[in-house]
């Protein structure tokens, strides 16, 4: 069916604008495998950025540089035994981690990976956005209540109270992105996650440089927040180890846990591609203004291509630097392979209708994959908060804040 | 955008949302009772999204499944639910209420049938994309005493909230 | 009535009464006062469901309406549950028909 | 009994929890003694009142092992490597004070060379010791980096401690009468070396740590203990200098060549979980002049003074304490003139600092008190024996 894919590469819509039900299927599917081996890679970056941020070395042993410990971790996760304590409340128990899953992904329909490469666009994208993932809530909850235990039911109650006082930060930093939309002559604004975008491109600037430091102040918020919301370091009260054990997934194991995680990691990407969508331009690439122009399209677009050269020169470096051992033979052998991969796919980049295509999707990832390493370096730096000082933190710090800038930027909307 | 298959959707969606009602009344257990009455919440979501109110569709997930809901499920926690259930779980009136409900339902059906011709036919053409703007141009006009009213009710709520639910002040 | 294919605003009322109803067998027949604020959440969102309903044929009045009551079911919820936990901690029971005390 | 003496006692009623967290104020929770924070088998149960303490009860003992007792059937000689198995963190300090008692006890005088040697090592245990407490203590509190820092430069000790006795953990590195071993080739130079590679380290601790917004928040305000309280409780240590006594054994009753060493006593004000932080990592500091001054004036000569090979110390008994890296270490000893102690009884300074928990603790949250455990630093095998 050529004209499918004539007319697909044409359009500059959403499949979901264009009523597409195929490709729709298409970019769900994409979506959430993509989402899925995101989250297995991530997995791997963490383990390695903390280890060096540890002086250690992390993952080693399971293919070249640990490169296959994720699909080790997953067969060792699917294939545990599957425990129920007897005592839990097995229907809650089953549905607990689903619904926590299902919260993190569904977020996904709106993310806008570029103009026309998200699954559908809301004209409530953002609240959309806000209202799914804050249903995970509800996973946490039930999680802890279903085990029937101390420990999960205590870090249930934290977490729970924690995620429900951070959304309302998380909210109003939302709203002041939200308002800076109307700024145009029209003064309408946008929920959309794709018309948030399109405002920051008509109005020439990324949302956190406008009306500095307004703007930057609100990402901080939501940086912060989003953090808590994440139940990540320095916020991870609900899991804090040394005092509750594993919080509320204490009593999971095996495939349920790792829809836990799973559910986790997809949660931790998805407020990050929200913090990218209101503040960073979405997919916008860098200076598209200051440095505009034929040529310098052409040079950004190369990018993506070159990163994948580079990170395909790393695997070679990485070849060169193997113990010459017959031992490592395959292991050589395999990074050579994955470095292959990586370099084939950097030229494929280049090609001139691939390139075009994968911009936006590049750069949205690109600045996503930035806060991804924020969270890293968090966990490795910080220390962990105190429930209280947690609480305060939120209701007397960042809420207050937050509502000073909203005040502000609709000021400063109304003055300039 | 047009919505697909409406009418699948429709029935999908009532169907949910009735079922997870007569959960709510019937469970034992109070959570499963909450879990039920979420299911209603968000199919009755779908359903308002249907109706061209996105807004308020969002907002319902929000508030309700994501606040409310949260909120009933700390309590019965907090309230020990092994005695309730043992107990018996409808009062002594059952029967009672029971008809009256049927028949206030009855009520409500004949005169949906006998007023139907009162509808007009032709519907109000409700913009989906200026849906929210629309809300808030009301909001902020025309309903703009009836929100600061309702603002002050939630601080009342809030303190009344707390006064109550504290165990000293 | 119209054909099952076309969805009409009946419909809409039909599954808003039934709901409606729902809510008030709850409430009339349960003791768990929890349960018993819950069928009210069910009534409030039955009528929600009919003033967007009608929202459809008169215009956006109906979903303003609805948001109101959204934030009343919300003061509502946190006043109730309020009262509840007072109540369980005096009384140690979540059950209304033993609440036949003016005081405690 | 005094009017406050109360305060130190502590009574839990331990009663059925009570159904639900709201009905009852109360609720009681077991910690440990597999919980991942109490530093081994530390059992405390815990009185809540949502998350606050209303008191606490150690219970202790899962690691008894009878250590006391089994110096009653051992000579003196060979009772000395059990002494490093309490404080196992510690263990060349435990050997010092045991062979410094049984020295006193028999009046030998340890040659001045041993008693150089002997500070050395004691010092860099102290430093591998608080570098520990430092490492695990942060974990407790979330912060997962520096446990590695720590673990990476306490390594370094161990590894001097290796080359010069052959073990890592429980030395048993000296005799009574001194040191069995002579130091060997480049010891001075190691340790110099040693010492010129750690003080970067320990600032690089304090870079991760001091000012740290929620390290700060974490710790400062925790755990308060006033001076009256620590010597009412008989607390030493980093403990009591942290809340403002400047009492160190070192200073107060010199032992091995302390006196000829230049140092200071490091001491806080507030005596509360940061304070106590600072004055280990200035403890620390203090060490490492310690060493730097020993290397330099190492003396030569004998390092065993002239032992019988069979030790009958006369009839009598003999109390004799050092500052450990966790407070007044003391060894009570009874003879009766046979080759074997009558009586040994250590004054171990965990299970005394474990006492303040609780009034450290009350009123606080529940995190505290894993931070609490934490800034005590404990080691379980100390406190049971």
């Amino acid at each position: 069916m050529p004209d499918f894919l004539t007319a697909y590469l044409q359009s500059n819509v959403t499949p979901g604008e264009a009523g597409s039900a195929f490709w729709a299927l298409i970019y769900v599917l994409i979506v959430f495998a993509g989402i899925s081996v995101a989250v297995m890679a991530m997995n791997w970056l963490e383990r390695k950025a903390l280890a060096h941020f540890q002086i250690r070395l992390g993952p080693m042993r399971v293919g070249p540089h640990g490169l296959l410990q994720p699909i080790a971790d997953a067969i060792k996760l699917l294939t545990k035994e599957d425990i129920v304590p007897s005592a839990a409340d097995k229907f809650v128990f089953w549905l607990a981690p689903l619904i926590i899953l299902c919260a993190s992904f569904t977020t996904y329909i709106v993310v806008p990976f570029g103009r026309a490469h998200a699954i559908t666009d809301l004209n409530i994208g953002i609240l959309f956005m806000l209202g799914v993932s804050s249903l995970s809530v509800l996973g946490v909850v039930m999680a802890g209540w279903a085990s029937n235990s101390h420990y999960p039911l205590l870090g249930a109650l934290r977490s729970s109270a924690q995620m429900v006082s951070y959304e309302i930060a998380m909210g109003l930093a939302v709203v002041s992105a939200v308002l800076m939309t109307s700024l145009n002559p029209s003064g309408t604004g946008t929920l959309s996650m794709i018309g948030i975008v399109q405002a920051q491109e008509a109005q020439q600037t990324w949302f956190v440089f406008k009306f500095f430091p307004l703007g930057f102040i609100a990402l901080g918020v939501f940086a912060i927040a989003m953090v808590a919301e994440t139940n990540r370091a320095p916020f991870d009260l609900p899991e804090a180890e040394s005092e509750l054990t594993a919080g509320f997934h204490t009593e999971y194991s095996g495939l349920r846990w790792s829809l836990f995680m799973l559910g986790e990691y997809a949660a931790m990407i998805a407020v990050s591609s929200i913090a990218v969508t209101l503040w960073l331009g979405g997919w916008l690439r860098p200076f598209p203004h200051w440095l505009a122009g034929q040529s310098w399209d052409l040079v950004f677009s190369l990018f993506p291509g070159l990163l994948f050269l580079g990170l395909a020169a790393i695997a070679f470096v990485g070849v060169g630097r193997m113990p010459k051992h017959p031992y490592f033979k395959i292991q050589t052998a395999g990074l050579a392979g994955f470095g292959a991969v990586l370099g084939l796919i950097g030229v494929v980049l280049f090609i001139p209708p691939v390139r075009d295509r994968v911009q936006d999707i590049f750069w949205f990832i690109a600045k996503v994959a930035v806060f991804m390493y924020l969270y890293i370096w968090y966990r490795a730096t910080f220390p962990r908060y105190r429930f209280d000082q947690l609480m305060k933190v939120g209701w007397k710090v960042l809420l207050p804040v937050a509502l000073g800038v909203l005040l502000l930027t609709a000021v400063a909307g109304i003055l300039f | 955008m047009q919505p697909v298959a409406t009418t699948f959707f429709f029935y999908l969606l009532a169907g949910l949302a009735v079922l997870g009602g007569v959960l709510v009344i019937t469970r034992r257990n109070a959570v499963h009772s909450a879990l039920a009455l979420i299911l209603t919440l968000l199919s009755l979501a779908g359903l308002y999204l249907m109706l061209y109110a996105p807004f308020v569709a969002g907002v319902q997930i929000i508030l309700y499944a994501g606040g409310i809901m949260v909120l009933f499920l700390f309590v019965i926690m907090l309230v020990s639910i092994e005695k309730s259930q043992k107990e018996e779980q409808f009062n002594k009136l059952w029967l009672v209420g029971l008809l009256a409900a049927i028949a206030l339902g009855g009520l409500f059906i004949g005169v949906y049938v006998k007023g139907k011709a009162l509808f007009p036919e032709a519907k109000v053409v409700l913009e989906e994309g200026n849906n929210t703007q629309g809300i808030a141009d009301y909001l902020y006009g025309h309903y703009l005493f009836t929100f600061e009213i309702a603002s002050l009710l939630l601080l009342v709520a809030i303190i009344g909230a707390v006064v109550m639910a504290k165990k000293r002040i | 009535m119209e054909a099952l294919g076309q969805i009409s605003t009946l419909h809409y009322l039909v599954l808003a009464a039934a709901l409606f109803v729902l809510g008030v067998i709850g409430v009339l027949t349960r003791r768990n006062v929890v349960i018993i604020l819950m069928s009210i959440e069910l009534i409030l969102n039955a009528v929600n469901l009919n003033l967007l309903a009608f929202s459809r044929l008169y215009g956006l009045h109906g979903q303003v309406f609805s948001i109101f009551v959204i934030t009343d079911a919300a003061a509502e919820a946190a006043v109730g549950l309020g009262i509840i936990i007072a109540f369980f901690r005096n009384k140690e029971t979540v059950n209304v028909d033993e609440v036949d005390l003016m005081k405690w | 009994m005094p009017e406050d003496a109360t305060k130190y006692l502590s009574h839990l009623e331990l009663g059925e929890p009570d159904q639900t967290f709201l009905d009852s104020n109360e609720l009681i929770i077991n910690m440990g003694p597999q919980h991942p924070a109490t530093h081994g088998v530390l059992r405390v149960i815990l009185k809540l009142d949502g998350e606050k303490v209303l008191g606490t009860e150690c219970v202790i003992g899962y690691l008894h092992r009878g250590v006391e007792k089994i110096a009653e059937h051992r000579t003196y000689a060979m009772f000395n490597p059990y002494v490093d198995r309490m404080d196992y963190v510690a263990a060349v300090s435990n050997g010092l004070g045991y062979c410094e008692a049984v020295e006193k006890l028999q009046n030998i005088e340890a040659p001045p060379r041993a008693n150089y040697v002997r500070m050395i090592l004691t010092e860099l245990n102290r430093v591998a010791s608080h570098q520990l407490w430092l490492g695990t203590h942060a974990l407790d509190i979330g912060a997962m980096t520096p446990l590695f820092y720590t673990f990476r430069d306490r390594e370094e000790i161990l590894k001097i401690f290796e080359k010069y006795c052959g073990a890592r953990l429980t030395t048993h590195a000296f005799r009574i009468g001194g040191c069995l071993y002579e130091t060997y080739e480049g010891f001075e130079q190691e340790v110099l070396k040693f010492v010129k590679f750690v003080r970067p380290k320990i600032d690089e601790y304090e870079d991760l740590l001091t000012t740290n917004r929620i390290w700060v928040e974490r710790t400062r305000g925790v755990g308060v203990i006033s001076t009256k309280d620590c010597i009412a409780l008989g607390v030493t240590g980093p403990v009591l200098r942290a809340s403002g006594v400047k009492w160190d054994l070192r200073k107060a009753q010199p032992y091995a060549a302390y006196a000829e060493m230049d140092f200071e006593v490091p001491t806080g004000q507030n005596g509360d979980t940061y304070d106590r932080y600072l004055v280990r990592l200035a403890e620390m500091r203090q060490s490492l002049r310690i060493i730097e001054q020993a290397v330099e004036k190492l003396p030569d000569g004998p390092i065993l003074a002239k032992v019988p090979k069979v030790l009958k110390p006369p009839v009598g008994e003999i109390y004799h304490s050092i500052e450990a890296p966790k407070g007044e270490l003391g060894y009570f000893i009874v003879s009766d003139g046979s080759t074997q102690p009558y009586r040994v009884r250590v004054r171990p300074p965990s299970f005394v600092n474990l006492q303040a928990l609780d009034i450290m603790v009350r009123g606080q949250l529940v995190a505290d008190v894993i931070a609490v455990i934490g800034t005590l630093d404990i080691v379980l095998g100390e406190v049971d024996r």
